[in-house]
């Protein structure tokens, strides 16, 4: 099974590459931008789990390996059974 | 002659390059904002280290934008000489004057160190003042040094000499511990096809005075001087 | 309206209230109440501290300023200043490691390139639990990756630091950074708004829900619920810093501002508060014009938001348009928000009302100073008895273990990840000792260290305060340069707590005592209270922080050994005292008795011996025993050295072999000299009544020590040296484990 | 309009960052974990644009700015109308 987990600042809290992206894209004329956060995503492989055992298992590691819980939050998808 | 270097906001190597260029090599140096539209008439431009707009998004990702960029362009395709160090070095990858990219060091941690390199090719402009084979020793300091690059095309700056500097250990051998940050065939150093434009992640105005524990960097500085007489 | 529950929030006491009710002049509403908060916690205050601090010397002939501006100031000749301060940020990065020792060093950079200096060095001083604790490898991992990302992006080298790790620092991680600057003499800014009449602008990046309330939270211990009590954490952004740094030198360089302040610790009310404090005015601001990162902002949220890389300016009115034309430049918008007024008041607009209106004095000078009660600590143990301890069987096995020890091992894990080099005036790499940085344009070289250890105060807080400055000064000794100037972070427990207060007292009044013999000025310094978990107190830590002059770079001597067969010379007497040593700590398991004993006569002359000693050319290399003692000492010299020169040193009898290889006696410095120098060397100590003998020789390629002439130690020293490079990477091996995703 | 843009490494290019985490994961007792790839995710506000101009608009800058071609790819979605 693959998964997709999303981790984003929290809305916040400061995310400075996100405006550094955001200046850069108003110097190059994209005017239409208005704001642009950055996150992380991470795509994950796992193997021989059922779909409610990944419903446990990836809020765990999310929570404890990929985000950041003080500053970050995460969402989590099903991309292949 | 005379050089120009750049000042992106956030490089900050630029005012070390500056005083290894006036100070230790003696030659007339410009100072080249990263919003104007002027080389200054500078023989050489030089893109110096640092962390150009933070390096958020990527490494020189941002600062190729600059407007100055485009003369930088138009001047290295005219083949004026352009050096990129480390952050410049970077920026010249983004830019598209140079092949390939940068990924994060092998060790996932920014390093600071002195490393060995070895002079791979010593009839460029860059290290005609060196010897092919010669090894010397620099300071790094950076997270995203780690090269990489198509097989194809790393097929071509092989054929083609245009591999300036590997890593190497102080003997001169290529190990994979000398190999600090993982690159691709240890590449520490690169110019175009042309050979008018070079970008390497040690940093020669670190290595210029001997307070400093080493000269060799100035091999690249008088090179370039060699270059421009002739 | 104004209830005990909320003045509890806000960390006043009723008594404090009844104050604040007076000279206001009535009840003040919630946003003053937060401005006094802020101002009268302990962090901003030093409500307990100050009657001590008192007595620290803080005069003397170089210093330009001394307490009570961001960063002290020494003169160095040539017309020019070094401009230096510590500050902790123990709080912030127990919380969230990166981000807490990130904003730290943004802090203290502001802190010095406010005052008008280029900051040209760091140094960072840190206390973990043990790492064999992945709470603590994680930690650890967390602060040196955030330090790093600040200090590198923002091009300040990281020159130096120290680090030590023991159990009580694993729920009270100490983050303490120091930075220096150099300047002008006639270019340096303090905080002031100057005139009634001057504009006043705000610069920098916008103002969010940052930190609330972080003056506060550094004021109060930690408890189980500290995790839930989170507030929002700060991010650092050391891009705007540095466009942030090289604007305000240019405004500064080009005079067009008269003062500036910048905004960390209770932020906006900080700074308009003080600056009109410092110059007897007032000042009145609309807060609808403070640039806002988030919507619907309250007048008390905008007031005390710590949000980082911001500062605040006066300047002459007709100098606005300059002054924004310059920021514009960095891309930086400078935000017109008020002006200085001539009656001495604090006045905040917010869509048309006035929200705050009080006094700048009351809030930033009369708050009440405590004569908190103390307790003075326990008669320090008697000089342990060295016999209770049962010899080591393997001395070998014994020292391995001591390098092996994260205390002792080799630091390079963390200073790789530091630029330490970038502005090319790093002369000596880190890794022993002090840092050396030339100064371009002038033979001189400036010296620095960083140095406390937290066991040696705790078991005795007086003689642990002595022996931070004496062996800091030593550190600088050993390059051959003089101090000139001082600047300590104190790390204590709960205040109020009276134990915790004597400890404060006498750590306080050791440094002073010692500064005093050393003759240098205490020119500033910070203190951090409350480092207290679950009720636990960290060990009393002061951290010095010594800035010292040399006068010849050229002359500058490193630690490692030169060349075979030179002469290795101790300075200075082994005693038999093992009390707090490392030794007994990783050996034996106990971290009790007195820790070493201090002359301080004795410090200076053995001091002044190795710089008369340097300054003839008489020395090849210098170093001297901390923990660990002379045998670690010694094994340093040997890895420092090129191609891992080995040594042989014969001991004399008198103590137990444990005590000569591992007592941290102080007031020793180990040298090497020529064969043709060694009368000179011996001469000079006897002159100053300096024991000093030659133990042994450099050479071969092991590390060895015998006892008259009995072999206690044979070891190879590659061996010893791959022990001691691998201790701390071997904790963070398996990359990525405490990467948490970054 | 708010759409999302991840940017990930091509399968060709080495992931040292995914090696690390899916490390870390091992070591925490993660075994189902099989494997990782970190890539950046961006979420970015637009103002004015039909979904025609935003399909012209975003691709252009994915590929310009916010992905290497060297060594990335990407692929966005709406999340907002
Ligand atoms: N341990 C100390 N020794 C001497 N002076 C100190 C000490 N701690 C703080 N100070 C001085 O007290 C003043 C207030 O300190 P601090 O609140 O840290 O300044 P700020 O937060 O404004 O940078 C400063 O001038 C500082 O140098
Ligand atoms: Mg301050």
């Amino acid at each position: 099974m693959r998964v997709r987990i999303l981790v984003s600042l929290k809305a916040s809290v400061l995310d400075p590459q996100g405006q550094a992206v955001r200046n850069a894209l108003h110097t190059l004329g994209y005017k239409a931008v208005e704001d642009v956060r950055q996150g992380k995503v991470f795509e994950v492989d796992l193997a021989g789990l059922s779909r409610d055992e990944a419903a446990r298992l990836v809020p765990e590691i999310a929570h404890k390996v990929l985000a950041n819980p003080i500053i970050e939050t995460y969402a989590w998808e099903i991309l292949e059974e | 002659m005379k050089f120009g270097v750049v000042v992106f906001p956030g490089s900050n190597c630029d005012f070390d390059t500056v005083h290894a260029l006036r100070e230790v090599i003696g030659r007339p140096t410009e100072i080249l904002w990263h919003k104007d539209h002027d080389l200054r008439g500078a023989d050489c431009v030089v893109l110096p280290g640092g962390f150009s707009y933070g390096d958020y998004l990527r490494s020189g990702a941002i600062a190729r934008f600059s407007p100055l960029m485009q003369e930088v362009r138009e001047f290295a395709e005219k083949g004026g000489l352009v050096l990129g160090i480390c952050n410049g070095f970077q920026v010249l990858l983004e830019l598209g004057l140079l092949p390939g990219a940068m990924l994060r060091n092998k060790g996932l941690k920014f390093l600071c160190r002195f490393v060995t390199v070895r002079v791979e090719n010593a009839g460029t402009r860059f290290t005609n003042a060196g010897r092919k084979g010669q090894v010397l020793r620099m300071p790094i300091a950076h997270f995203d040094g780690n090269y990489y690059a198509d097989p194809a095309v790393l097929e071509d700056i092989e054929r083609n000499g245009r591999i300036v500097f590997r890593y190497c250990d102080p003997d001169g051998r290529l190990t994979d511990e000398a190999n600090v940050n993982g690159s691709l065939h240890a590449i520490a150093g690169l110019t175009n096809a042309r050979g008018n434009v070079m970008g390497m992640m040690p940093h020669p105005e670190r290595a210029s005075e001997a307070i400093l524990g080493s000269t060799d960097g100035r091999i690249v500085f008088e090179s370039l001087l060699r270059a421009i007489a002739s | 309206m104004i209830d005990p529950n909320i003045l509890s929030r806000h960390n006043l006491t009723p008594e404090e209230y009844d104050l604040i009710v007076r000279l206001v002049g009535r009840e003040p509403n919630l946003t003053e109440l937060g401005i006094f908060s802020a101002m009268w916690s302990e962090h901003c205050s030093y409500k307990s501290s100050k009657i001590h601090l008192k007595k620290l010397p803080t005069g003397g002939k170089n210093v330009v300023q001394g307490p009570g501006e961001n960063a002290g100031i020494i003169d160095i000749g040539d017309g020019r200043v070094v401009v230096f301060k510590i500050e902790s940020h123990n709080h912030p990065s127990f919380i969230e490691p990166f981000q807490g020792a990130a904003t730290g060093v943004g802090g203290i950079l502001r802190d010095i390139f406010t005052m008008g200096a280029r900051p040209i060095a760091l140094m960072d001083s840190l206390r973990f639990g043990p790492l064999e604790n992945p709470r603590n490898r994680s930690i650890m991992d967390g602060v040196v990756a955030g330090i790093s990302a600040y200090g590198n992006a923002i091009g300040v080298p990281t020159v130096g630091g120290e680090v030590y790790f023991g159990e009580v620092y694993s729920l009270n991680p100490l983050v303490n950074v120091f930075c220096l600057g150099l300047a002008d003499k006639d270019k340096i800014f303090y905080a002031r708004t100057e005139d009634a009449g001057n504009a006043v602008l705000y610069v920098g990046a916008k103002t969010g829900r940052d930190g609330i309330h972080g003056a506060s939270m550094a004021s109060q211990e930690f408890g189980e619920d500290t995790e839930t009590k989170r507030p929002n954490v700060q991010v650092g952004d050391p891009f705007k810093e540095k466009l942030l740094l090289e604007a305000c030198l240019e405004v500064m360089d080009r005079h067009l501002i008269v003062g500036i302040q910048d905004m960390g610790a209770a932020g906006l009310t900080c700074s308009t508060t003080e600056m009109p404090a410092k110059s007897g005015r007032g000042v009145e601001i609309d807060l609808g014009l403070v640039p806002q990162r988030e919507a619907g902002m309250t007048p008390d949220e905008i007031m005390l938001s710590e949000s980082q890389e911001r500062m605040l300016i006066a300047c002459k009115p007709e100098r606005v348009e300059e002054v924004q034309a310059a920021f514009a430049k960095w891309d930086l918008d400078a935000v017109a928000i008020g002006r200085v007024t001539g009656d001495g008041r604090l006045r905040c607009r917010f869509h048309g009302e006035i929200v705050v209106d009080v006094p700048v004095s009351a809030v930033v000078d009369l708050c009440p100073m405590y004569k908190r009660p103390y307790e003075a600590p326990e008669a320090a143990p008697r000089p342990t008895e060295t016999g209770r301890y049962p010899l080591p069987a393997d001395w070998n096995g014994t020292l391995k273990r001591l390098l092996a020890s994260s205390t002792i091992a080799e630091k390079e894990w963390i200073y790789r990840q530091y630029d330490h080099m970038v502005q090319t005036n790093t002369a000596h790499l880190p890794g022993a000792g002090a840092a050396v940085l030339r100064i371009k344009g002038s033979s001189k070289g400036l010296v620095m260290t960083l140095d406390g250890n937290g066991l040696y105060a705790h078991l005795d807080p007086r003689t642990g305060g002595m022996i931070a400055v004496a062996e800091a000064c030593r550190n600088l000794a050993c390059v051959g340069a003089r101090p000139v100037g001082v600047t300590n972070c104190l790390n204590f427990g709960n205040p109020e707590k009276p134990e915790v207060m004597g400890q404060f007292k006498e750590v306080v009044e050791g440094i002073s005592e010692a500064c005093r013999t050393f003759e240098i000025p205490v020119t500033g310094g910070n203190v951090s209270f409350y480092n207290d978990t679950e009720g636990v107190s960290i060990y009393p830590t002061p951290v010095l922080g010594i800035v010292g002059l040399l006068d010849d770079m050229a002359k500058a001597v490193t630690p490692g050994f030169k060349a075979e067969g030179e002469a290795i010379i101790l300075l200075g007497e082994t005693r038999d005292e093992l009390g707090g040593t490392e030794y007994l700590k990783v050996i034996h398991g106990r971290e009790e008795g007195a820790p070493p004993g201090l002359d301080l006569e004795r410090e200076r002359a053995v001091q002044e011996t190795c710089l008369e000693a340097v300054g003839l050319g008489l020395v090849r290399s210098a170093h001297d025993p901390s923990e660990g003692g002379l045998a670690v000492c010694a094994a340093e010299c040997a890895f420092h050295g090129p191609g891992g020169i080995g040594f042989a040193i014969d001991l004399q009898g008198g103590h137990r072999p444990d005590v000569l290889l591992f007592a941290e006696s102080q007031s020793r410095i180990l040298v090497t000299s020529k064969q043709e120098d060694i009368a000179k060397v011996l001469d000079l100590a006897k002159e100053r009544g300096v024991p000093a003998a030659v133990i042994g020789r450099t050479g071969g390629a092991s590390l060895k020590f015998s006892l008259e002439g009995r072999t206690l130690i044979d070891l190879p020293a590659a061996e010893a040296k791959t022990i001691w490079m691998n201790a701390i990477p071997e904790y963070f091996k398996i990359s990525g484990e405490t990467e948490n995703g970054r």
